[in-house]
């Protein structure tokens, strides 16, 4: 039940507390515990200033402006997208789009490849894994063109049966849609081995780093997949905005969905043409604050590493699972070494929801219920999960408090 | 008894545990263990009431001038809440159930267990409750 | 080239800006003036601290959580929720749709629609006036389903003209979208005559309102059209958030065409059972912050009231009208009194970017170039204009300068 | 003169004005009225370099082993930072086009104009002229 081995990187988690105001919070008198990172991670304040900066000193729509603080603003914005570019490796920041979030991004990638590449019975890809953000949108055109989506399932413990994937090839099969690290299982998938499925087979492939991007250095310059989407918030930056990244072929044939001001070059009621590279996917006002505090959050990260993140991340599964292994009530899922910082488990006898929360009540914030991943559920035949997800800023402290107050919590549920 | 009475009985059961949180959701948990609601058979698509993660089945029925209610839920708190509401509202008549404001929740100290964005059905059950009781007049 | 007489109603305009840290600036050595509100709005430290404080107190993600953290932020998004649905008096506030801007919302509806209402060879009517984000929607669905967009002519004084309008509709006419407000005109578009004929011909009525619900009361109860959308950034709130309103009768008869975790009840990779109500059309994680600001900034605008507000910009746009008819260079379009807080200008045998530069040397910030009504630029014959648009912290003081200004920069271009 | 002896030449009459920038962008705009930079039947759409509003056209020449350029603009003060541009490159050999970094931009205070957020087609235009350099060797 051991997590890869890894030496222990000494973040000074000390310190990097202090820049997170909310965790000086109390709930229910505890001390707050957040446990919660993956469904969104805490901000700094150095965020918080980007933010604040922002709207005291620059705010102004950007693009085409003439005057100084849209010039400032255009600025500040292409700043960002050149340092979050450079953060994952992209050579060509006109690569790096911003939508909304994850599932903007997927929607956009599906709704483009339906207008392109899809045909009607075509085949999709997606892994037992997914978050619904990541079924839905294939699930639609699926419905629509006669389509079929084919599943990847799991292996024992519990991770992809790449041998499997193998199998569900077909000369019909158009794209491949996975999740780079599972939100309920925190398991890694080996994008190596699906890669040379995808080039064998001339699928697309399009990577869902929601829960990878926070936790582990991503280089997509390397990783070389069609396409990569993860949240701004979930990486320490502001709720509303994300990346779509593509790869460059994609940049000018990936047909336009979602237009708007923005996109254009020039436009009448006959014909409209549309701008070259990011712009071309970024239709109306941006969410120009949020961008520039996901640059802060990079930042803020990049101080540290994402090497030294994953490493003190990693510690920290590795001891909570320790810990956990020590409870017989306790069942872990996804017990298989190669992980990011999540962990799900069960209370035999216990509803998921009854454990959330009570630990609560000790002022420790989990996640309990199907993490947007109901077939997941189903295969694992539990109505839900207890979810623990970590931060660079959790301490081995608050795991043992953890762990105590769970001891407490199962007495009072048997 | 009148909802108000029992009311005030549960929160009179409450209160010897003032501000000892854990006695109280244990007391809670106990209420919920004691008994099964709801016939297993009776547990149907029609009785359902989902939360978003737990659920709740409901069982309303006409005797006399009175409603009776009986009804589950999967986690046991839900169930303990559960089990309460049964208690004060069970065998009242419909008006007295329509008009009904439940406060005692809020006395007992277990308010947040009624917020309408809890991830359980409680909401969901007490109005489910009031409007079988309208059906059923 | 009077606007309809309204009398002065004096909000303290003095107090208002301190509550506008950014005011407080200096722009190339003068005071910043800020004319661009059209483009976007300034904060105020409501709507700022807002933010920070949902940051340093309550950050965590919405809907199903079952810890403090999760419940608090869940409970204010809805009241967010509440108060907006209330300021636009809309009953039901599972009408009331977050989007990530009026871009979004007018997206959604068009794809909606084109997987519902609209057949190939349907015809959609929009205005002249219309922005890019309420043309290419459309546009992209004509163009792939051999449809037809129709747009209702300016008259002589630049007003719409709704005789032809009636001429337009025929029995293929689906939709008629079209501006509340003409974000280059200023220009008020009457709704009524529109809906008279929308209901005449059974159209559905789409209203892009992202230049109206800054400067009007906007009742949508008594609206009672299918569709208004707008954005937050323009009515003082943050980026990268706004509001689709439909009516009762779309909630559940709009296709999902963006759906994302939130949006289900259940899911399985063979059958998806979707939300009811708001849910439904809000895929993925929210702007959670931008719609806390949001409400910051429509409860900030309440305390003195729309009226108070469309009174102020009013008698602003009276007054700086009245001074540009003073200056024989300058041509001023839209000259029809029914305006909002919007004046566009030029300077004759001057191109707009070069009024724009030099005013900006002043301090003063305003918008040229096309505003992404290219169209509408077509049918003016110009490159584009000079556009000055007021919030409710503008003063006479700053249009007095201005004009000292604007006048200097004449003579440099003569 | 090699380009650095005419950007100092520029930087020198731009130093009269000082602060004074009113004077500065006076002094521009008269730099842009005084010529027709290009022949109106030259402004083809190949020669068009489009800014976001306000637009350049370009045209190149090899003569001997120098480029020659003209150009125009639609926009006065943009057309003044043409006239700049092409009196300190036009006539040069294309290597010393190529390798120009043009700092009297920032040294006479208007380097502003030359950021690439700026909506007009100025950052194009040096482009332009370096890519036409090259093919023109
Ligand atoms: C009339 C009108 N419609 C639509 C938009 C687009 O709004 P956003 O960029 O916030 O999506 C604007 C803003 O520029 C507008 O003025
Ligand atoms: C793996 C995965 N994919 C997609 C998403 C959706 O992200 P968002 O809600 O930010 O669009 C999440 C977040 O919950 C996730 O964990």
């Amino acid at each position: 039940m051991l997590v890869k081995e890894v030496k222990y990187s000494p973040l000074n988690v000390e310190l990097i507390r202090k820049d997170f105001p909310i965790l000086q919070r109390l709930v229910n008198n505890y001390p707050l515990i957040y446990f919660d990172n993956g469904a969104t991670t805490q901000k700094p304040l150095q965020v918080i200033e980007a933010i604040t900066h922002y709207y005291t000193h620059t705010n102004s729509n950007i693009h085409r402006g003439v005057h100084t603080l849209s010039r400032e603003s255009t600025e500040a914005f292409e700043l960002a997208r050149k340092t979050i570019a450079a953060h994952f490796n992209i050579k060509n920041d006109q690569q790096l789009i911003f939508t909304s979030g994850t599932t903007d991004s997927i929607n956009i990638i599906a709704n483009g490849l339906s207008r392109s590449i899809l045909k009607d019975g075509d085949e999709i890809i997606l892994s037992a894994y997914e978050h619904h953000s990541n079924i839905l949108a294939w699930q639609l055109w699926a419905e629509q063109h006669n389509g079929k989506l084919k599943v990847i399932p799991l292996k024992e413990d519990h991770s992809l049966d790449y041998d499997a994937l193998k199998n569900l090839v077909t000369a019909k099969t158009k794209v491949i849609a996975i999740t780079h690290v599972s939100n309920t299982l925190g398991l890694v998938t080996d994008l190596e081995k699906v890669k040379k499925v995808a080039e064998k087979h001339n699928c697309i492939l399009v990577v869902d780093g929601a829960q990878s991007a926070p936790h582990m250095k991503v280089d997509l310059e390397k990783l070389n997949v069609d396409f990569f989407v993860c949240s701004a918030h979930k990486i320490y930056g502001p709720t509303g905005t994300g990346i779509l990244y593509m790869n460059k072929k994609w940049l000018n044939d990936l047909p336009i969905t979602k237009p708007g001001g923005g996109t254009i070059k020039t436009v009448s009621f006959e014909k409209t043409e549309y701008a070259e590279g990011a712009l071309r996917f970024e239709a109306g006002t941006p969410n120009i604050e949020a961008v520039i505090g996901f640059a802060a959050a990079i930042n803020y990260i990049n101080r540290f590493g994402m090497e030294a993140i994953h490493k003190h991340e990693l510690d920290l599964v590795n001891y909570a699972q320790y810990k956990l292994s020590g409870i017989p009530e306790v069942i872990v899922y996804g017990q298989n070494p190669d992980k990011a910082a999540v962990i799900s488990f069960n209370v035999k006898n216990a509803h998921p929801f009854d454990v959330g929360t009570l630990l609560d009540k000790y002022g420790i914030a989990v996640r309990t219920g199907h993490h947007c991943t109901q077939p997941l559920m189903s295969i694992l035949c539990v109505p839900g999960t207890v979810r623990i997800s970590f931060a660079l800023y959790n301490t081995k402290q608050e795991i043992d408090f953890f762990i105590e107050k769970l001891k407490k919590v199962i007495t009072m549920l048997m | 008894m009148s909802i108000k009475e029992i009311e005030n009985e549960i929160i009179e059961e409450f209160e010897i545990f003032g501000e000892d949180w854990e006695g109280k959701y244990e007391h809670l948990i106990d209420l919920g263990k004691s008994l099964p609601l709801i016939k297993e058979e009776s547990k149907t698509e029609d009785k359902l009431i989902q939360g978003c993660q737990s659920r709740v089945w409901l069982n309303s029925e006409k005797k006399d001038d009175k409603i009776f209610f009986s009804a589950d839920s999967d986690a046991i708190i839900t169930k303990g809440m559960v089990a309460l509401m049964i208690r004060v509202l069970s065998g009242q008549p419909a008006k007295e159930i329509i008009d009904s404001k439940l406060e005692f929740i809020n006395k007992i100290g277990l308010k947040e267990h009624l917020s309408p964005t809890r991830a359980n059905g409680l909401v969901s059950m007490i109005n489910r409750m009031k409007m079988d009781a309208i059906k059923l007049i």
